[in-house]
């Protein structure tokens, strides 16, 4: 079912360049752990809480190690070894250590095979507990049978988690079938998970395990009512991505944002910390089912999607071979583009179609995420309308997978409740009467249509050979995704990476990687 | 007094209380920084507390559009609305042609026009046609109901003689052009020769519309009015118990 | 450039049929005559003004002949006749006959040769003013070019024309290219048409000839200033239709709505009455260069725009016949149609495209005057906002000519000024983004688009044959157009019906009918 | 007085003084008669003569969103507005340049940053980066003023220490997340900071974002507050001036 007819041969030769690209960054990635990614070991065996400091416990056990110098094993080792020989759990552990009763490193080693055995027990704990809410889902989804168009996806970012949670239910029972909960401006750059429920919040509600799991039982609350599975989304993204991920898994939730790329963009955060992080987050997201969205969309809020539309284009390419090589299989992978095309342009909305329709082509498996105009949106409401219904119509007729919603009021406050009404109203009424027009219509050849996706996959071919050319850590030195330099001695969370060690351990990676998932 | 808070709402964003509203319109200015500040004292007047003007759009040299949002502080105490519906319980077609049948005894004559200069019929049709409207059958299907549609462009006085002749015991009037308040003019006009005629005791006198309300209806000397949303069924049971409760039969 | 590839003998077929009706009708159009033609002609002549009881001349004189029992033979005889005794000019007649000092009927008849010539030559020289007319609009439209896409047609209606003419020059200046002046309601019942310039209209301005002269003036200056001609548009539907089209004529208007079916259906005006004055006033129009807007989209106000589709086709065959009649060339014809379908039927949107299209196949050369969505608007401006720019996709995708902006606030008042300005901005972002788009896409062969229209095309054809059997007159009494009845026997203006005698005289239809035009 | 009645506007939908507005909002209520009259009661308070509910849509069992037109009687008097705009005759990029040779004689030290946790870069971008937006230069294109773009997320005690460092003349602040009045209490806290290091009146202190007003800069201790619409030659017009004005060079 190709509509554009693109020059098949490119998109192989792109994704092998992308691979390859992939592979390079991927050695880095092999020998390095992280703070944040020996935390998430921390909160997959279970430890949780805060000391009187409200330091999170994980943050405790790794400043700990950190401390002795001795991260390069990782906590898994340290941790297995104290439970052999102190009879505790992970837990107790945690807590002893943050009183300063216990010093992980002082204790004596344990013979290997026994450590090892242990974490491994341990880890298959946590990896059952993950797909019992994997097997949660799929049943809802059986029982109440999934949605087949477009999901529509909607923002709640009061900061308050009570109040976030009363607008997800009035937006789920206006239609939405995803409700995303944004994070507080600043949540990214804390080297730490916030702990409980919370209510304060600018632009958005914290990432907490507990707000987690409050808004997952409100959303199956009004789902069961519905007789719908309404999916939850939050962000894996910032110096906490595999924490959080973690959480995510823990705590059912169906959809994350997940993209290094975007944190060391849009985030300032060092590109060596996330691209380590990233790779944990989603071998954890594959595994929990979750859908990964990435965030090229970002892109072309600072650079123009006419002139860089094939920066987009090459991003994909390259975040799909990151999360294949993270065991994240395709139907998870929530690609992420934009329709922000200047409205001064003429015809630019055929140019809109063309990018989509090609991400659709190109990436066939993907539940692509499509976001909404935002740039071009000034505080006229009116328009604001006009322009959403336009992206919404692309969005039916390249059948795009996860649909967010544009708001009327984009360019003035995140979304009041009739906001999102207005929004599912303007896309259900799009949806509904061009159900089939995406069978319905084809193309000129080599018009205007083809030519531009064509266009655009050869320029993304271009970038792409430059980029193998000289790694992608260089590329991001020399500004080539959203017109933005970054370098990988600069930006946040640097002294958060550590090289593993011979001994180091971590045994969810092949757990992750290689065993059963339904 | 503490009842009373109870039962107090503001406008809701998306806190609870936080007051948000939006507003537009146009002011007779010129684009500038003058005429954006004008939009905020009006903003200010309407007491939206820091409005915001998010887009002020040229429509002429001398008139600009304005987009607000604000705050305001205004509370609705619930517990003060009187709703004023015409009734509550709607009986069903059956229910009505049975009530007609034991309370009244004889058929009940209604007569019904969009009158004056509106041509709108799809209105007054709703409310009479064997066929109705969204699933509610017209007055015509009702067994102990006369009906007669006039239809449209019916001036007054044709309608006060065809009342006459078929002896109508309920007049139905609708209106669809509210421009200048046209409607109040010709429905004011029809109440007055209904009362020069003294005809004005003898019925019920009922009209309906998009911009009709029950307020208004009595307001000008009607019985009742229907807005948007009412049908058949809700005007028959209305004007049934009315007959029977005023001993119009 | 056929999209649908619609049966083309079908197409044939309907136009046949429609031939043959109107050749039914013409018949008796061919015996009558009304008042209002008779006060068109006087009109023509130059006789304009009111008496002190604010009856129009035009008025005065036909009343007079009809109380002499002398319209049959038409007052253009009595009036040359007149002249030829008196040396006044009909003017001068006029109120001469108002003041109750002359009887028209009985100056002594005048040699018959030299009564047609003196008509001849009146009646060359008011068409000489029409023509000059036309010969301004062709030499701005030269001078100023003429925009090829949609032209975008905007309504005043504030009942006062000094208003009206605020509102129509910041219609002009927000980029509109049309503006029409409703009339308030309840002029075209009247049978005459009030004089001088109104600021007292319900729901629209009353047509006045003053008021076309002001408005034109206005448009004129405005569209000088923007160098662009701004096209101006009234009404000559009612009992007047003639006599408003003469006015049109002589004040340089250029679009007007014209439609005997209209007047009847939703005026329960006579169809005798109307269809005979339509006749004459699609004359005037055609000679006039003005381009006629016929009113099928309001069958669609009554009855369901999916199931009677057919009906509007049928309609538009009609009209086009009537007005082939009248001469008036396809180039003029501004055959009426609508979107709208029920916002909730699942594919509408496909359907309104199959039905645009069709009208542009069918009818290629003609004007088409496309109708936004009325019906199904609500107080809703928002949602109203995307209905609205469905609408004005298909325009833009199927190439309407005379494209009607919708109103957020359709189902609340007549515009405001500034409800105008977001429709502008509405049609004009669709227009410039989605400029190419028509040419770029096909339909899928068989399709449902395809099927749809080729349905809607047999469905017409159906009802014309039908029509063909019973003549127009039964059509309507049967209640085939928009679920309303007429009878022959009823409506507004029956008593205006007189049938010509053998001596009847109208020196405009050869001139109008075979008279040079540029 | 007669003067004064010269300048009354009023909302303008189709004629003159009409009032004509348009309002939405959302009540905490259910959608039915009650909240209704509640929306209509609200609409009064604000000053809508006969206000018509035009929509009333559901949101959830207790929320109720209405659109309403009416009219308000209010008038703002055009004279009475005193529009405080930061300057009227901007200088060019050269005008500039030439102005601070002839009247400072040193390059201007300029140092800009979205602040806090505040990511947003485009605004700060577009008054600072060489190649400017919508066609006007930024400020390190200018020849005489030595531009320092911080970036992102800069916390206020990072951009102070900038400030020492880079000797700065003018402190450029870029706010866009406003919610909470975030960019409120972290503008406050930096001139709060810069009064404790005893610096607040070495430097111009200047704010701008996309709902950032002068008024609202000033208020909360700033110099100056630039809106959208506003670009580098307004700024740099309005920072040369207040320099050599308040003699801080
Ligand atoms: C269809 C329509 C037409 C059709 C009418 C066909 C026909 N035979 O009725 C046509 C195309 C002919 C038409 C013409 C005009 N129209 Co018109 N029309 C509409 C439209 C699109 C829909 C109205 C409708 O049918 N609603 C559906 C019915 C079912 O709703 P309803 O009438 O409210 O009825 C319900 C209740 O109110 C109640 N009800 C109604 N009557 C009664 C009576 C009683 C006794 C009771 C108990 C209840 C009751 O029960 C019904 C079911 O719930 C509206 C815009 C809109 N979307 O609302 C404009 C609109 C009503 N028209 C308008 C105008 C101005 C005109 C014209 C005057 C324009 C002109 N100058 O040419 C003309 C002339 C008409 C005239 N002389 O009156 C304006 C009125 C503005 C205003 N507020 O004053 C509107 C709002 C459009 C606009 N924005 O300009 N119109
Ligand atoms: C682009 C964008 C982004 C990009 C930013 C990329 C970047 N590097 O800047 C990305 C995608 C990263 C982003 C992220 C977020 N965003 Co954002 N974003 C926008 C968007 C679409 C456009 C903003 C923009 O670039 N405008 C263009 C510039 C040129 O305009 P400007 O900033 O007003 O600048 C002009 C003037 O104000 C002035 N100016 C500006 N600064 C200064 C400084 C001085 C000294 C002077 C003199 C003048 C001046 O000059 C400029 C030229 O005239 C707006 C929505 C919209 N359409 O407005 C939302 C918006 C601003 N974002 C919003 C939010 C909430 C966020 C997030 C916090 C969401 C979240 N929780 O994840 C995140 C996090 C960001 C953070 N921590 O701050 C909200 C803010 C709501 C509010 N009022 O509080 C908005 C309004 C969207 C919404 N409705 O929710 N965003
Ligand atoms: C991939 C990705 N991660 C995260 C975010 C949100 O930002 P933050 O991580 O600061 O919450 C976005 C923005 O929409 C995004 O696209
Ligand atoms: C053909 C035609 N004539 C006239 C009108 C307007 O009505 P009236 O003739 O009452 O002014 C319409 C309505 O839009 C129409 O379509």
């Amino acid at each position: 079912m190709t509509k554009l007819n693109l020059d098949q041969h490119q998109i192989q030769e792109a994704r092998s360049l992308a691979a390859a690209i992939a592979d390079d960054t991927q050695r880095f990635v092999d020998a390095h752990t992280t703070v944040t990614v020996e935390r998430t070991i921390c909160r997959l065996f279970g430890i949780d809480g805060v000391n009187e400091d409200e330091v999170p416990l994980p943050n405790v056990l790794i400043d700990h190690l950190v401390e002795k110098n001795a991260l390069a094993g990782g906590i898994s080792y340290y941790l297995a070894n104290a439970m052999l020989v102190s009879g505790q759990t992970p837990q107790e552990l945690a807590e002893a250590v943050s009183r300063g009763e216990t010093d992980l490193t002082t204790f004596p080693a344990q013979p290997q095979a026994e450590v090892e055995e242990l974490l491994n027990q341990m880890a298959q704990e946590a990896a059952a507990t993950i797909r019992a809410n994997r097997k949660i889902r799929t049943d809802r989804l059986a029982q109440y049978g999934d949605k087949t168009g477009p999901l529509l996806y909607v923002i709640v970012a009061t900061g308050n988690i009570y109040e976030d949670i009363t607008q997800a239910k009035a937006a789920a029972r206006q239609g939405a079938d995803v409700i995303a909960v944004i994070r507080t401006t600043g949540q990214s750059l804390l080297d730490y998970v916030p702990y409980g429920a919370t209510t304060e919040g600018f632009g958005g509600t914290m990432a907490t395990q507990e707000n987690f799991r409050l808004m997952r039982a409100a959303l199956d609350e009004v789902g069961d009512e519905l007789g719908r599975y309404i999916r939850l989304c939050n962000y894996c993204s910032g110096l906490c991505m595999p924490e959080i991920a973690a959480m995510g898994a823990l705590e059912r939730l169906d959809v994350m944002l997940n993209d290094a790329l975007y944190g060391i963009l849009f985030r300032d955060i060092n590109m060596k910390r996330t691209i380590v992080d990233q790779y944990f987050s989603r071998m954890i997201n594959g595994y929990a089912g979750v859908i990964i969205n990435t965030g090229e969309d970002n892109y072309l809020t600072t650079a123009d999607a006419y002139e860089e539309a094939h920066t987009v284009l090459a991003s994909q390419f390259i975040n799909e071979q990151f999360a294949l090589k993270a065991g994240l299989p395709e139907e998870q992978m929530g690609l992420g583009h934009a329709f922000e095309m200047d409205p001064d342009m003429p015809n630019a909305f055929l140019f809109e179609i063309a990018q989509a329709q090609m991400a659709r082509e190109i990436f066939p498996k993907a539940p692509l995420k499509y976001m909404p105009p935002t740039k071009f949106k000034t505080g006229d409401i009116f328009r604001a309308q006009v322009q959403d219904a336009l992206f919404n119509i692309i969005t039916v007729l390249t059948h795009q997978r996860i649909h967010l919603l544009g708001m009327l009021t984009e360019a003035i406050h995140t979304p009041f409740m009739s906001d999102r009404a207005i929004s599912l109203d303007n896309a259900s009424y799009i949806a509904r009467t061009m159900r089939d027009l995406g069978d319905e219509i084809t193309f000129k050849d080599g018009g205007l249509v083809q030519a531009r996706a064509q266009h655009v996959l050869s320029d993304a071919l271009g970038i792409l050979s430059e980029i193998a050319g000289i790694g992608l850590f260089e590329t991001l030195e020399q500004g080539k995704f959203a017109g933005i330099k970054r370098s990988p001695q600069r930006g946040k969370g640097l002294d958060g990476v550590v090289q593993k060690d011979h001994t180091y351990l971590n045994p969810f990676i092949e757990i992750f990687m290689e065993g059963e998932r339904a | 007094m503490s009842q009373a808070m109870k039962n107090l709402v503001s406008p809701y964003g998306d806190t609870l209380n936080d007051g948000k509203v939006q507003l537009s319109f146009t002011l007779p200015v010129p684009n500038d920084e003058r005429g954006m500040e004008a939009a905020k004292v009006l903003a200010k007047q309407m007491g939206l507390r820091e409005p915001l003007v998010t887009a002020h759009i040229t429509l002429d040299k001398e008139f600009t559009f304005y987009i607000v949002y604000g705050s305001v502080s205004y509370q609705v105490n619930l517990d003060d609305i009187q709703v004023e519906v015409v009734q509550n319980e709607v009986m069903t077609m059956d229910e009505t042609d049975d009530f007609i049948r034991s309370r009244i005894g004889r058929k009940v004559v209604v007569i019904g026009a969009s009158t004056g200069t509106d041509a709108h019929t799809v209105g007054i049709d709703a409310i009479m046609n064997m066929k109705g409207y969204a699933g509610h059958y017209g007055l015509e299907r009702y067994e102990m109901i006369e009906a007669h549609n006039l239809g449209s462009q019916v001036t007054n006085q044709e309608f006060i003689e065809a009342a006459i002749e078929l002896k109508a015991d309920v007049l139905l009037v609708s209106q669809t052009v509210t421009q200048k308040d046209v409607h109040v003019t010709n429905m004011t006009e029809l109440v007055e020769l209904l009362e020069a005629a003294n005809l004005r005791h003898q019925v019920l006198l009922v009209a309906g519309g998009a911009r009709i309300s029950n307020e208004l209806a009595k307001e000008i000397g009607f019985d009742a009015g229907f807005g948007p949303g009412r049908y058949a069924d809700d005007v028959a049971t209305y004007v049934v118990n009315e007959l029977v409760d005023r001993e119009m039969i």
